[in-house]
């Protein structure tokens, strides 16, 4: 043996669990890394642990009874899930929505949007090791978001808003001027949110490079949202196909060119600013009138099948719905964007360090609810 | 990765915590100083009333979990149902409100007190007279504007942010 | 807007170059034989005009008497969107090609596929139950699934 | 030598007494200013249910961690397990006794008294691998890995900017130090001051070098399998050793003792309390380096910094052999602002993707 062979330990990889029940996988997911010391050889997901068979209640359940269970799917943005799964039915039934009710859902929505980015952002960073502040900070103005949702619809996370053809209740009427109040609030929280971690050098070095997703990989996986907008893909729903009353609204949407952790941390906050201009215009623009269509509470759509979808703010969510003339819908299958999005998770993990499975896997803001249905 | 910015931006974070530190903090000491919740909210209870319920189901039909039981018998007399019993599981019961929004006389509205935690699993299934509305069972005014009117105002942290300190 | 990519002429096109491929066409759905499903779906990624490069997603719909996978594709550049079908008949022991060659975006899709309906896909690198445990009896989202 | 109460025996007594007082009082203190200004800075309370604003929260904590199971894996091993947190916690304590209160008033006025400090305070870093190691478990064992080469490496950087305030001082005794310092070492030293704090913080893993027990990488490091008696003695390593840290930054840096109207031994508890908020603040605010760039940020920048700042202290000090005059201050700064501005345009901050 020779000198260099007797100095070079014999070294070999071993299996480490990022198990189910670990204080950053976003939920019950469960990860088996194989590590070479603290370098990444490969991951292997185990998931399954938060799976209720949503897919199959909805076959048992009517109509509009399988809205409260879509609040159960990405239960960070339920008001997205609402909506993605009113706009199939509608497709199916060939149900005309009022102005407001249109109105209404874009500012939901949208709410819903800065909301879900102020959870994904702040725990991103908690990931990165940030201890809680910029977490903290993001969720005080969540809170803010979650209140006027409460005045709306009474409940703080299970919104069961939408319906079949609008909205449930029209908004109080103290609802518009604090939104507005809000709006300005939430304006001054970005420009401090940025003072505070734009330029934060610790971040740059952590994220900057880190985990990146090139673009054909991105599209060849199916990767939607945030995330794929970081690589180069600029695709956006709200503008390629835009449903309810996107195309009245000026906004652009932000597209990154280094599809690394820095570019998705960069791309929510941009998202942040534009929803803001979208909710703007949509309470100078909203118009009276009813907020419902007048459709039976046991809607029957025709048979037939409908594919429903929009830009929720983990990405492209979408609701496949087949109905056999019946009550219930005979198959409802639920585009998961939080599952479609690990695909990539592998490569891009390889060779990076613990550390960054951890900041990496939080760029990627999944939701188990919508992984495992 | 360089640090291009020699640190200055760190430090510029570190302002934006010391400017936090100084700041009013957002919270409320929740026994003690308890803040109106909204008007629309949907505790976890339902109210029932007796006089106008008809018996005729459509709740129990569009409750997506099941909870709700209803047996009645004909009343030949004044020729309409007799509701004999009115069960409400709320351990089923996701407080999804679509029975408060499907009942065509108005009879049934959401709960508007939300600390109603038991110990058993049994003491969950309320019925009859226990679901009809009292001072300790406030009703809440989702779907039901009137009620909404008369409940106190929804304190919103947007209008309590002591910014304006700075 | 996503403009349904129009099936009529698609199908002629298939007709001529994968002869007997394509059963029918339906409103914008294309139903494929399963045999000369990686044909036509290579055919539709690969064409410079069609370039169909985003997979939506893929599912399954158990009609009782037949499977039905469903995959609907878009192109981003063309801003187009088109539906496949296969349909694998019988109860058991069904198979389709996997597309994981093409979109890798199938993965997880197909194994989820395969372990909540029972469709098994040729060619998968790592075809295992996504969501339940390997020794869970039955495909739960069968029509016929008795828990 | 007048011993202080008479003979040595009482100063003994009365000084051990009075340290291992002083080291616990000052950790529940410690803990207490943490959790406040911790929660101030992130907008909310902090604790204030236990007692009048919650002064008895540290109280509530370590009862608490008193009375849990003190459970032990089995596979571990039992002795190695067992020992860890007595080899941890002894050389913090120990670190107080060459620390000055007041001018004469320490347990030990060694004359090399900072070398002691350096030497006694790596003995932790053998009882935390001893707990890595210990506890069987592969996360503890990531972490234990990572504080030893964490400390290796961050030794050089804290002994060398160490060597340049003795160079300014002249003498080694930690007394001698304080007592010499009229213009307080931070000014004459900045760049030293920066070093060793940030050396110090990653010693004792706080603020962005907390990477030995990284909670959202490793779960809780090298103190995961610790549950009870042990844990509370982990706990109070990790404060103990921050307000050591402090102690000493205190009396190298900020003058210990020294400052006007009020008793100087109050004086130096408010100069410890001062610095630990600074590393409070610290914490809350950035977010955790990565292993290999903590390797970096201490061989390719604190090092070269501390060695070239260790030859201009030196020049200084043979050009005014008896003591530095005050317009060396300014000097100092724009050196600090230069060899910084440099340092982090050179320096690249650890390497990407290993190939694999």
């Amino acid at each position: 043996m020779t000198t260099t062979e007797m100095m070079t330990f014999k070294t070999e990889p071993f299996v480490l669990n990022f198990g189910p029940v670990h204080p950053s996988t976003h939920g019950v997911y469960r990860m088996r890394a194989t590590l070479d010391g603290e370098v990444i050889l490969d991951i292997e997901p185990v998931m399954g642990y938060l799976h209720r068979g949503i897919e199959k209640l909805a076959e048992e359940r009517t109509y509009s009874g399988f809205i409260p269970l879509t609040d159960r799917l990405d239960y960070i943005s339920p008001m997205s899930n609402n909506l993605a799964y009113c706009l199939a039915v509608e497709k199916l039934a060939g149900i005309k929505i009022p102005e407001r009710g249109d109105y209404l859902r874009v500012i939901m929505a949208e709410l819903q949007r800065l909301a879900n980015h102020c959870v994904a952002v702040g725990s991103f960073l908690n990931d990165c090791g940030a201890y809680y502040t910029p977490f903290m900070h993001a969720f005080r103005e969540r809170e803010k978001i979650v209140d006027l949702f409460d005045m709306v619809c009474g409940q703080r996370l299970t919104y069961n808003y939408m319906r079949i053809g609008g909205v449930s209740q029209d908004v109080p009427d103290e609802f518009l001027p604090a939104l507005k109040k809000l709006i300005g609030q939430f304006d001054r929280f970005i420009d401090e949110y940025e003072r505070f971690l734009k330029q934060n050098e610790i971040l740059l070095a952590r994220t900057k490079g880190v985990g990146v997703l090139s673009k054909e990989t991105a599209i060849n996986c199916g990767i939607s949202g945030p995330v794929a907008r970081a690589s180069g893909v600029s695709f956006d729903l709200r503008k390629v196909d835009p449903y309810s009353v996107y195309d009245r609204f000026q906004f652009d949407i932000p597209v990154g060119e280094a599809g690394d952790s820095y570019d998705r941390y960069r791309i929510r906050i941009e998202e942040m600013r534009q929803s803001l201009l979208i909710i703007a215009q949509a309470v100078k623009g909203i118009p009276g009138g009813p907020v419902r269509a007048d459709v039976p509470h046991i809607v029957r759509p025709p048979k037939g099948e409908a594919y429903g979808h929009l830009e929720a703010p983990k990405g492209e969510l979408g609701f496949y719905v087949v109905s056999d003339d019946s009550i219930a819908p005979y198959r409802c299958h639920i585009r998961p964007t939080s599952l479609i999005n690990l695909t990539a998770l592998r490569e891009m993990v390889k060779g990076w360090k613990v550390a960054d499975l951890i900041a990496i896997f939080g760029s990627i803001d999944i939701t188990m609810g919508e992984v495992d249905r | 990765m360089k640090f291009e910015r020699f640190g200055l931006g760190l430090l510029k974070g570190m302002t934006v915590t010391l400017t936090n530190f100084f700041r009013h903090p957002t919270v409320d000491q929740f026994p003690e100083q308890r803040l109106n919740i909204s008007r629309r909210t949907r505790g976890n209870e339902l109210i029932w009333s007796r006089e106008r319920c008809t018996g005729c189901g459509t709740c129990a039909k569009t409750c997506p979990q099941g909870a709700i039981e209803i047996t009645t018998s004909t009343n030949t007399v004044e020729n309409k149902y007799e509701v004999e019993r009115y069960q409400v599981d709320t351990g089923y019961c996701i407080q999804c409100g679509l029975c408060v929004e499907a009942c065509p006389y108005d009879a049934l509205f959401m709960g508007y007190a939300f600390e109603r935690a038991q110990y058993r699993r049994g003491d969950l299934v309320q019925s009859d007279d226990a679901l009809l509305e009292s001072p300790q069972r406030p009703a809440s005014g989702y779907y039901h504007p009137d009620i909404a009117a008369k409940l106190p105002r929804q304190t919103l942290l947007v209008d309590r942010i002591v910014e304006k300190k700075e | 807007m996503t403009q349904p990519y129009p099936v009529k002429d698609l199908a002629t096109t298939l007709a001529e170059q994968f002869p007997g491929a394509a059963e029918a066409a339906g409103d914008n759905c294309l139903l494929v034989r399963a045999a000369s499903l990686l044909k036509v779906m290579a055919y539709l990624k690969g064409t410079a005009e069609l370039d169909f490069a985003y997979l939506n997603y893929i599912t399954a719909v158990d009609y009782y008497s037949y499977f039905e996978v469903v995959y609907q594709l878009t192109s981003l550049t063309h801003n187009h969107t088109i539906v496949v079908k296969t349909r694998c008949p019988g109860r058991n022991n069904l198979s389709v090609p996997s597309v994981t060659g093409m979109w890798q975006g199938a993965d997880y899709q197909e194994r989820e596929i395969y372990d909540l309906m029972g469709i098994g896909f040729k060619g998968h690198p790592n075809l295992k139950r996504l969501f339940l445990w390997d020794g869970f009896p039955g495909h739960p989202l069968r029509k016929d699934f008795q828990p | 030598m007048t011993w202080w109460p008479g003979n040595y025996w009482w100063h003994w007594l009365f000084f051990t007494v009075v340290l291992i007082g002083f080291v616990l009082v000052m950790v529940l203190m410690v803990i207490y200013v943490e959790r406040r200004a911790l929660g101030r800075m992130q907008s909310r309370l902090g604790p204030n249910r236990t007692g009048p604003f919650g002064l008895f929260q540290p109280v509530a904590d370590a009862v608490k961690i008193l009375l849990k199971e003190n459970i032990v894996p089995d596979k571990a091993d039992k002795l190695v397990h067992w020992l860890a947190p007595v080899i941890a916690f002894a050389p913090v304590v120990l670190i107080f006794a060459v620390i000055p209160f007041q001018n004469g008033a320490l347990l030990a006025d060694l004359n090399i008294g900072i070398l002691f400090i350096i030497a006694v305070s790596s003995v932790t870093t053998i009882g935390v691998f001893m707990a890595g190691w210990g506890s069987s478990n592969k996360y503890s064992l990531l972490g234990a890995m990572r504080n030893v080469a964490a400390v290796v490496s961050y030794e050089m950087p804290l002994a060398l900017s160490v060597v340049a305030t003795v160079l300014v001082a002249g003498t080694m005794s930690l007394n001698g130090i304080v007592a010499q310092q009229t213009i307080p070492n931070i000014l004459l030293q900045p760049l030293g001051f920066l070093i060793f704090f940030a050396a110090g913080c990653a010693e004792i893993n706080r603020s962005p070098f907390d990477l030995m027990e990284a909670d959202q990488e490793l779960v809780a490091g090298f103190h995961t399998e610790y549950s009870g008696m042990k844990f509370a003695m982990f706990y109070l390593v990790e404060y103990a050793e921050a307000v050591a840290i402090a102690a000493i930054i205190t009396t190298l840096f900020l003058s210990g003792w020294k400052g006007p109207g009020l008793p100087p031994w109050l004086w130096f508890i408010i100069k410890i309390f001062v610095v630990f908020f600074l590393m409070v603040w610290t914490r809350a605010t950035f977010p955790r380096v990565r292993i290999d760039q903590l390797m970096a940020f201490a061989w390719k920048f604190l090092f070269p910094l501390a060695l070239i700042n260790l030859f201009i202290t030196a020049g200084q000090v043979l050009i005014w052999p008896d003591g530095l005059p005050w317009y060396v201050i300014f000097i100092n700064f724009a050196i600090a602002g230069v060899l910084i501005l440099f340092g982090s345009k050179l320096f690249k901050l650890g390497w990407g993707r290993s190939e694999v």
